[in-house]
Formats: structure tokens, C-alpha cells, sequence
């Protein structure tokens, strides 16, 4: 065990940080920004060199996070395309699919998005409805998906759809790439509670699909997006990334604002920092295990959906305290913990709800019996009627 | 001992439902917050239908009601986040009790009163005349209001810089203490309204939605949850309506009841708020959802009025007070 | 509304009080003290005439109840009997059985106690073992329940058995009224965390009850057990009375200790106190709600669970302050309060879980739809297959 | 960065569970409260196993080895509830790191010693020697032994009257400091391997146990229970090697670490023997039952080298600190 950098980390710590010295980014030119970033090779780190990535380890690709991090950089704008869509495309994609997007997605010359949930198949994403339909040499899509993050600037997006409802809802899926500038494709925004607009509604209106953009077999669609979501795991508070507010950016503004309270209102906002506080650090240090254990090889497992599990828990309270010690003013005043109180809610919803989470760990890590399946060996057809 | 509300009371909560369901809404809510629109149903509205007026003395042009029978209607008020709040109207009855001009103004509509605590001050928008009270002195006067970006936009929340002021009760702070306690056990009301209206449609969501080929609600994860709200607040409502009895009938009893409803409505709001979000899934985290709007008044009310952390120090020092005799 | 006393409860209250003030009790002779209450007429207020009660109201038997809370006297001995058993056989008895029992049981005359739980029959009670089969114009019993409070002294009990193991599980069941002093009866003490010994494990073997001391229809013993369930939803955090220590209590314990403490200890003992404080009178005066109901005639329906539910949680809430204002002491210190701490693990699992209590809420109360059952329409024999 | 445990502390570990797992259980903590049988695998057998002398330099008969190693060990022991704690030596290794014969004399046995702090002092009982700060000075001597009634058998409470005190080191404030620090590392490994017990305990309960047709596990309300158990075990994890690391390489790290893993281990040791208690049902509730004696050691642990209160706030003041610079 060692937390401090080896001599191969320190070097490429500093190659990463006298980079970002040099390049500062312009905020609004979020493209060029992951291109010039990507032309230096911090990109796609541990993607392999074939698939237009540098065949790095984990812990360099988590070190230009950190480091990005530090200086407050906002995440890249294709983070999806790089967390699910690229990993999905690498194993499962034909050789021309690799070489059409990879290289085009890490440079943020195209944007891709994730369509995979619908308004009635969100924790039990295999009772998608969306169908895709045999139409010579390609296929027929119709159908709606939602909370799709960046669907209205994206370019392409891997699509799980329904091909066969006459088998168990798991067996009947594929997967495709999907142009979301092909005709019959409408994007529209959802508002969400904060007022942003981060996720989208997508309807498919027949829309044509060639066949060479199958992602996998047909009916495989299934184990593909078991792909996708493993490697979402670790971009939801695993690897030692935080949720909601760096717990250092809470700390610091309770550091600002604690000398105006009453001596009472300090011990409280104290005994709360300090909760919250312990929590995040928690979630980080068992990221850091994560990642350490990814450096070995190992897949990302069930346990990383810990982090994201608690890392909700601590933000939500974190943040909540940082309301709080603006005092009654924080009801009209402070639109910046406002807003990030406002984001919380969804936090412990989107990539797994807490409840969902919490039956993954229950039964894949620690062994407990699933429950009794009311839709068990039904067809897809049988079980929505 | 009948700790149950009678059928008079029923019947009052059955016009007010009514009436408020009628005139006010969380969709009025969300458009408040969107465009601006004024809260509803309004002031005059409020004044007009005579809830408001209800614990003013008849002699002045009130109701000459009890604080409980405002708080029955203010539960009500609090299931579609009516404005602007009971509250100032419950505080001001008593504030100005031997002052039957200005009460007759209050009841008619003339004078549209807001009480100045610490922090942001509640239906500040729309009132011009504000009161206050300064060294002991209750104090009355105009003021400019500033409203700044409010997280609820039906709570009419401004700063408000005070004009020149009129001394209207020397020695005044007993009776301040009693209508802030009288104003606590209204606010509470009110999130008891909005927190029962919360657990109704994370109930009727949790029948309707299924996954995995079943109700979402015959899970434990979300059916133990929604009793978790269920539970506090049927509590809340006991706390409520306790404090409201003791305001009529037992002034002795009314700063630990009223400290309790305040904190417990507080805490209770929150929960329910939250949980019902996390019932919905995505849905419940979307601008077009009613959560968010309650959710909003949680994250607003539990500041009103001296803040939850308040109130139960106050519990906490009462009780020992108490247990000390 | 009022929380006044009427005149009549005024009058009734002044002759409890004056009756307590004359006859203090003697802690030993916990019988001979709840006869004199009896004879008084002040046990079993609300029970018919017939039955050896005086056909008082709840309010009065509330108030009886209040009075003697707040003299700290003890619970009566036989308050399991008077709560669950005895209003089973008031309902389910033969004139014979309400002749010979009801009076003796308002007395402690007898002591009774409630023979349900099985080792493996918790929250399923109606999964339970212990065997009665026909023999003459009588039943043998053998099987073996636990957790039974009191059956150390009881000279009677209320045993539910199973007549039928090849119907589904609720239909095969029989109650009796059993005499603990029986051949084939035996108690052994079960000692609990806290050290003490309020349980038992209880062994029938080959026990003859005769066929007269049946309770109820035989098969029909499910219907008979839920009068008895019913019964003691009130005695247990209904109607106002607190589980575990009262707040008053730990108020005054906090108040006692609350100035030798830090000021920041004091503001952290404060704002606990507080809100335990008002979860425990939110639960008693649901309770007193509940009493309301009860008075104008309702029965007491499952909505009673919710102040077990929470009451359980304000006394471990409160009971872990009063330790913690003892400091580091606590570890050895004060005995009661230690006692009281590990008494409070029980109360969340004793009488209804608090798992189990929120399904029953989820379900008769908020109408949220049951989970499937997987011992559904199965014999009792082949569900334990 | 590699943020796990070599295979020199997994073998050290499995060394360790053979050892503690052989000679302590939680059978011999019901022992030790039920007829006041002394606690396993005592002073004695833990020295000469060189288990508890680990961090003692070699030059001095110890082992050399690494605050890390020792919460290892540390780790093992927690998990039966083995006796007396290593926090003693951990701390006195530290204490006395200049003084070469008392060195010798803990890495032999000769001196027996315990750290007095506010409270109960942990394993006074079978201590000779007593270690305190006074005025800043650490002082040294023997002392007079009160047992009271602890909670807890296993962590051989006493109340201490010292007797003659030798000044020891002067000017020790960082040094004490220190020491406390990888204490709190030590006692929250201890807690950390009573907690992953626990949970053990409770997942295979809730495999077995059926209720309704089905093992209670498949249950949500118990499932649940039991992975928020397995949450905080984890973190408590890497809090713990995060914090015993810091010790041996990161020093500015340590307090922070420390006083993260020290509350760490309170709520989450707490947290597990609720949890696991009530998974249980009435059998979890019996004295034959291992789970209370895993409670006992939690609500016993809490208090220890200052309560978990006192950590949170500590932390508290070092994340803002840290945050001005």
C-alpha cells in the first residue's frame, strides 16, 4: 500500500499539470477544449491505442482527472460517449464501427448519448417498448426514450431496442448506433426541477437504421448494455470522484460564513460538517480501493455502486448544511447552493436509484436471496398485457 | 377528554377544500415561479372568502373563530399551497387585539399587514403596512421590499426596509411571544396540509406505477418508506392540532405545543417532500411535477419563523424547565 | 375538542387519585396490589359487567392508567392477561370458561399468559408447529413456543395450535385455554441481552387439554388469535402511554446532568432532547387520538401500530441522550440507564417488528399493494417441505 | 498510488484470525461478564504472540514493524472481541519512543501498561503502569484500580488513582498528540473488525431464517438494512488503512485520518450491532446470542479516546482549516 504517486505517476502528474498550466480552457468552447486535450493525449487514456486511445493504466487516466479536477475544470462534454457509448462500441462494434466513431468521439468531433431508458422501463430497463422492425437490409425504428443526457447536441447515441417480443422481455433486445440527425428523430427537452435542462425526451418515428449499425447479435441487445452500464459504474462515484459538491468546496464555504452564527449554530454546523464530511471522505477512500483494484485488471464490480450509493447520501447533506449556515437569507439569497440543493433530488434517482442500488449490492456482493419475480419466464408480449 | 375534531370542524374543512381547491394550486404555484404570476388566490380573494378574518373578533369584522378552527383551514390552505399564508392574518389578529381600528383595517382589507422577523419576511409582497417590534415596543409603519430570488414563489418572501413607525403596544413582548406562537401553530397547519397532500400522491403513485411485473408500492423499499411518512405525519397532525387547542384554551401550553408543531412540521414537510420525489423516480424530479413545488415550501417554511434548530432547542429547554418543577 | 376532563372524568380521576394517595402498594406483593385495585374498581374499567368488569369507558380506564403513571407505579402483573387474553375469552369463551377465568384473571387471582411465537413461527405466526390431535373427548399437545412473557407464574394461557397440517397454514389453527401447571408443561427462563429474564421458552409434551377448554371453532383459531392481536395493539404504544422510559423522565436526567457539561455538549444535548422530545409527544397524542376514537366506539384499528413504530424510535433516541449526558462514565457508570439501553433492542422486535409493523400500515392503512406470497394456496405440510 | 493491502498483510492477517480465532471468541466475553472470567487471549499470550508489540522497533524486542501492520492484527481482533486492546500498545509504542529500557519493558511484559484519558481508562484492569499528560509533561506511575460495572467486560475498564508519577517526557503535547492519533487508528481497526462480524453474522442470518415461504434476506427491509451495514463497513475500511498509511508515512495526514476513521468506527460498530440485532428477531435479543456482546463493545467503544462527537467536531475544524489555505 502506498498512496503517493510512483516515480511513473509523479512524471506523468507533472506532464498532466504543466499541460493544463499552459492550455487554459475557454469555457464555451467545449469541443475544441476535449479536442486539444485529446491531441495531447489525455483523452481516452485507457482506451486501447487501436480504438484511438493511448493504452494507458487507470490510475493515469485518474490522475488527469484529479488534476483536472483541482484547477475546478468542468467534465468533459462527451463524458458519456466516453464512460458508456466508446467502452460498448470497442467491444462490441465491427471494425469499420470502430474506426468511423472512436477516434471522433474522443476528439469531441462527434457527440454521442445513451438512449436506453423509456417513461415505463426505468429501473427494470428491460421492459423497453421501443421497437425495431426488419426492413430489408436495415431495420425500422419507433418508440420513445427520456432522460437522455445531451440527446439535443448529440450526433449519434447506441439505442437499445425491442426485435423479438415473443421471448422473456432480457432475450429480445439489440443494440444499434443510431444517427440522431436521421430523419424521424426529434429531440425535446425536459425541465427539470431545478429549472435546467440536462435530460431530454427522444422520439423515434420510424426511423431507418442500416443493419452494419447493429451493435452485437440480434437479441443480444441484453448483454451489450451490460456493458455499457458496468462501465458507467465507475463514472458514478467510484474511482474516488465526488457527487454534488467537492466536500473541500463545502468546507470552504462553511469556513466563510461560520464566524456570523451564534456560538450554538458553529457546534451544530460543525457536528454536521464534520458528518458529512467523514462520509465523503468514506466514498473517496473506497473509490481509491476500486480504482487501485482496476489497476490490477479487475472489472469494475457490483461494490462500486457503493460510492454512488452513499456519495448521493453526503452531498444531499453536505449541501444541506451549506443552506443552512446562510441562515434564513438562504430561502431568497444564494443561488448557487440553491441550485445544487435543487440538482440533489435527482441524484438519487438517475444511474440507479438508491433502492435499485441497494438490491444490486444486497444480492451480487453480499450473496442475499433476489425476490420472488412476478415476470419470470413470461414473453414480453404476455407480461404489458 | 375528546382529542377529535368535531363536526363543526369537519364541515369547516370541507368549504374550505372547496374553496381553496378551487382557487388556488400547485400548477398556480409553478407559474408563480415561471412567469411571475401572483400567488392565489390572493389577498383580497383570502379576505373576501372570510378564512382569513376567521380568528379576528366579530366586533371588528372578523369571525370571531378560534385559532383552531384557522388551523383546519390552514391544513387546507397548505394541500395547494395557497398565498399568501394564514399566518400573517393569525399574528396580526393578535398583535392587534386592543387595537379595533387598526383590527377593523386588518379584517376589511384596508391594511395589508406582514410581520418583520430575522431574515426574508413572509408575504412581505403585496402588504403595506408591516409590523415589528423594536426594544419591547410593538411598532407599525410602511416599508420598501426588496424580493430577491426566492426558492418558493408563493410565500411572497422580500426584505423589507421599514418607513417611519408608529409605537403601538409598549411592553409588548409577551404579546409578541404569543402571536409568534399563535403564527407557528398556523404555519404548521399549513405544512401539515402539504405533507398530507405529499403522501397522497406518493401513495397513488406507488399503486399505479409498476416494475419487474409488479406495483412499485408492494416493494418494501418504497412502501416502508411512504409509512415512515404516513407516520409523522399523522404525529404532525396531533401536534397541531394540540398546539391550536392550547392557543384557544390552555395559554399555558402553547409555547411547548407550538414549538413542537413548528419543528415537526418542518422536519416532517422535508421528509415528505423528498420521499415523494424519490417515489416518483424521474417523473417526480421534472419541472411539470407538483413534487418540486412543495418540495420548494419545505425547503422555505422550515425557515419561517424561527428555523426548525430553534424551535427544538426551545422544546428541549421547555421540557427541562418543566421537569424541573 | 377538548382536552379538558368532562365533569364525570373530573369526578372519576379525583377518585382514582384519592384511592392511590390512600393505598400506596407494596412493590413485593404485585398480586395482592392488583386485587385491591380490582376491588377498588379499577381494573378492567372497560370491561363488561358480565365479565367481572365495571362497563367503563376507555377514557376512564385512560385515566386510570394516567394516574397511576403518574405516581410511577408498575404496570399490573397480569397485564398481559388483561390486555390479550382475557378480551379473547370474553369474545371467544363459553359461559363456563368467562365464569371460571375472567373474574380470577381481574384479581390475579390467576396469572395468564399468551402462548403464539415459535422459534420458527415469528412474524409468520401462522406458520406455527406445535401439534394438537384429537384423543377422546380431548387433545394432545406437543410443540414448543417461546418468547413467552410471564409463563414462569402463569397458572393459565391461551395456546394456539395446529389441528390440521394439510390445509393452507391460517386454516389449520385451534386455540385453548391451557393450564400452565399441567403434566407435560415446562418453563425454561430465556435470559435477555440486558440480562434480565421476562421470556420463556415453553414445552408442551403430549399435554392433555380437554375438549371444552377449546377457545373458538377448531380450524378456526386464526380469527381467535387476531381478537387477541387487536387487543394488544392498544396495550402496546397506543393510547397514548410511551414505550420505554418517559420523556419527562429523560428530561429531568438531562436536566439534572445538562450544567456539568460543555457548552457545546450542552447545545448537542439540547437539540437531541428536542427532538426526541417531540417524536415522543407526536406519538402520544396520535395515542390520545386514538383513545378518542376508541371512545366513540371504533375498534382499534391497525393505524394503533404507528405509535409502537415511533415510539420505539423516540426511546431509543432518548434513551441513548440520557447515556451520552453522562460522558465516558456511562461505559460504567449509572446502572439504570445502562439497563434501560439494552432493553431497547427488544422493543423494536417484540410485538410486531418494526419491519412487519410497516408492511401492516403499508398495507391496511395506506392501501399499498401486498407483495406476492410465496406460500400462496399451499398446504401447511407442503410449505415446510 | 495503490491503495490496497499487499500480500505481506494479507498473510499477516490470516496469521493473526488463526491466532485471535483460537484463543479469544465472543463465547469467552460472555464469560468474562457472566462469571467475571478474565478476557481472551489476555497480555500475557498477546506479547508473547508478538502480535501486540508489533510496532515496537526491534533494538527494543518489538517487531519493527508499521502502524498498518498492527491495525491488521488490530482488524482480527475486533472480530472476537479479543482482549485487552492493542490500543495500549500502539500508544505506548509511540509514548515512550525515547525511552529505551520502559521500551523494552512493554515489548517484554514487565510493565503492563495502560493510557489514562478522561473516563474510564481502557484495560486498567492487569495494568501496573499508568501513562498520563500532565501540564503538558508525560508522567508515569502505578496506580490504584476501581472497576465499576462496564458494559462491556472485554475492554477491562477501570476508574485510576495515581499513585507517585515519575515526569517522563516534557514538553509532550505533540507527542501525545500523536500517539493518541494511532491510537484512535488501532481502536477503530478494532471496531472495524467487530463491525465486518457483525455483518457476516447478519448476511448468513438472513440467508437461512425464513419467514412467509422465503429466507428473510430476500426481503427489501432486510436486505437493505444489511447493505447500508456493508456500506459504512467498507468505508470504515478505507478510512481505517487510509488512517494507519497516514501514520507511518503521511503525518500531516493523520489527524484528519484518524479522527475520520475514530467516528467512522463509532457510528458504523453501532450501526452494525443495531442492524444486525434486529435482523435477528427475538433470538439476537437472548444473552446466548453472540450480538450483544458486539453491542456491548460499540456503545462501550464510542466513548473511548474521546467520543465520536468530539471527532466529528475535530474533523470539522481541520476541513475548514485545510479549506483557508
Amino acid at each position: 500500500m502506498d498512496f503517493d504517486d510512483t516515480p511513473d505517476e509523479a512524471a506523468w502528474r507533472a506532464e498532466v499539470r504543466s499541460f493544463l498550466e499552459r492550455h487554459p480552457p475557454v469555457p464555451e468552447q467545449a469541443r475544441a477544449w476535449q479536442a486539444t486535450l485529446y491531441d495531447a493525449g489525455f483523452v481516452g487514456v485507457t482506451w486501447p491505442v487501436e480504438a484511438g486511445g493511448r493504452g494507458g493504466t487507470p490510475m493515469q487516466q485518474a490522475i488527469v482527472d484529479q488534476e483536472t479536477a483541482r484547477r475546478g475544470l468542468p467534465p468533459l462534454i462527451n463524458l458519456i460517449g466516453i464512460g458508456m457509448c466508446g467502452p460498448t462500441v470497442i467491444v462490441h462494434g465491427s471494425d469499420s464501427q470502430r474506426q468511423r466513431y472512436l477516434k471522433r468521439l474522443l476528439r469531441a468531433d462527434d457527440l454521442w448519448c445513451q438512449l436506453f431508458s423509456e417513461p415505463s422501463a426505468g429501473s427494470d430497463l428491460a421492459a423497453l417498448r421501443t421497437r425495431a422492425v426488419r426492413d430489408g437490409d436495415g431495420w425500422r425504428v419507433s418508440g420513445q426514450k427520456v432522460w437522455t443526457t445531451l440527446a439535443h447536441l448529440a450526433d449519434f447515441g447506441i439505442l437499445l431496442t425491442r426485435t423479438d417480443p415473443d421471448v422473456p422481455k432480457h432475450r429480445g433486445l439489440t443494440m444499434f448506433v443510431v444517427d440522431m440527425k436521421a430523419p424521424g428523430v426529434t429531440v425535446r427537452p425536459l425541465r427539470q426541477m431545478n429549472g435546467d435542462s440536462h435530460f431530454n425526451e427522444v422520439f423515434f418515428d420510424d426511423v431507418r437504421i442500416p443493419d452494419d449499425e447493429r451493435l452485437g447479435d440480434v437479441g443480444d441487445g441484453w448483454r451489450v448494455a451490460l456493458t455499457t452500464l458496468m462501465s458507467e459504474r465507475l463514472s458514478l462515484g467510484g474511482g474516488g470522484t465526488s457527487i454534488g459538491p467537492k466536500p473541500e468546496a463545502v468546507a470552504r464555504h462553511v469556513a466563510a460564513h461560520i464566524g456570523a452564527l451564534p456560538e450554538d449554530r458553529q457546534v451544530l454546523a460543525r457536528q454536521e460538517l464534520g458528518r458529512g464530511y467523514v462520509a465523503a471522505l468514506g466514498a473517496r477512500y473506497t473509490g481509491y480501493r476500486q480504482l487501485s483494484k482496476l489497476s490490477r485488471g479487475e472489472l469494475p464490480g457490483p461494490e462500486a455502486s457503493a460510492g454512488k450509493l452513499s456519495g448521493t447520501r453526503s452531498a444531499r447533506d453536505l449541501t444541506d448544511l451549506a443552506v443552512r449556515v446562510l441562515g434564513p437569507d438562504a430561502v431568497t439569497g444564494d443561488a448557487e447552493w440553491q441550485d445544487m440543493q435543487a440538482m440533489l433530488p435527482g441524484m438519487a434517482i438517475a444511474g440507479g436509484s438508491d433502492q435499485v442500488l441497494r438490491n444490486i449490492i444486497g444480492e451480487r456482493v453480499l450473496g442475499l436471496p433476489a425476490e420472488p419475480r412476478a415476470d419470470k419466464g413470461v414473453t414480453f408480449r404476455e407480461s404489458i398485457r | 377528554m375528546n382529542f377529535d375534531l368535531d363536526q363543526e370542524h369537519l364541515d369547516l374543512a370541507d368549504g374550505a377544500r372547496d374553496f381553496l381547491s378551487g382557487s388556488a394550486s400547485p400548477a398556480a404555484a409553478r407559474a408563480a415561479l415561471d412567469e411571475g404570476a401572483g400567488v392565489r388566490p390572493g389577498r383580497a380573494e383570502l379576505i373576501k372568502s372570510g378564512y382569513a378574518t376567521i380568528t379576528i373578533p366579530e366586533s371588528a369584522g372578523g369571525g370571531g373563530g378560534t385559532v383552531l378552527q384557522l388551523a383546519v383551514v390552514a391544513e387546507q390552505a397548505g394541500r395547494v399551497l395557497a398565498g399568501p399564508s394564514l399566518v400573517n392574518f393569525a399574528r396580526a389578529a393578535v398583535l392587534l387585539e386592543n387595537l379595533p381600528d387598526r383590527l377593523a383595517g386588518l379584517a376589511d382589507g384596508s391594511l395589508a399587514v406582514a410581520v418583520i422577523d430575522d431574515g426574508p419576511v413572509l408575504d412581505a409582497i403585496g402588504a403595506d403596512t408591516f409590523l415589528t417590534l423594536r426594544d419591547g415596543t410593538l411598532v407599525c409603519g410602511p416599508g420598501e421590499v426588496t424580493a430577491r430570488r426566492p426558492i418558493d414563489a408563493t410565500r411572497g418572501l422580500g426584505d423589507v426596509t421599514l418607513g417611519e413607525t408608529t409605537d403601538l403596544v409598549r411592553d409588548a413582548r409577551p404579546l409578541w411571544g404569543r402571536a409568534e406562537r399563535v403564527g407557528r401553530t398556523i404555519l404548521a397547519a399549513e405544512g401539515l396540509g402539504a405533507a398530507a397532500r405529499l403522501l397522497e400522491m406518493g401513495v397513488e403513485y406507488a399503486k399505479e406505477r409498476h416494475t419487474f411485473g409488479r406495483p412499485i408500492g408492494s416493494y418494501q423499499a418504497v412502501k416502508h418508506m411512504l409509512v415512515d411518512v404516513y407516520v409523522a405525519v399523522e404525529q404532525l397532525r396531533s401536534l397541531v392540532w394540540w398546539a391550536a387547542w392550547a392557543a384557544d384554551r390552555a395559554p399555558g401550553e402553547l409555547p411547548l405545543a407550538a414549538a413542537a408543531a413548528k419543528a415537526a412540521a418542518a422536519t416532517t414537510l422535508e421528509l415528505a417532500a423528498e420521499t415523494v420525489i424519490q417515489v416518483h423516480g424521474g417523473i417526480g424530479y421534472t419541472w411539470e411535477h407538483d413534487a418540486h413545488l412543495y418540495w420548494r415550501r419545505a425547503k422555505t417554511d422550515r425557515f419561517l419563523l424561527g428555523d426548525d434548530v430553534a424551535a427544538f432547542d426551545e422544546v428541549a429547554r421547555l421540557a427541562m424547565g418543566e421537569a424541573a418543577r
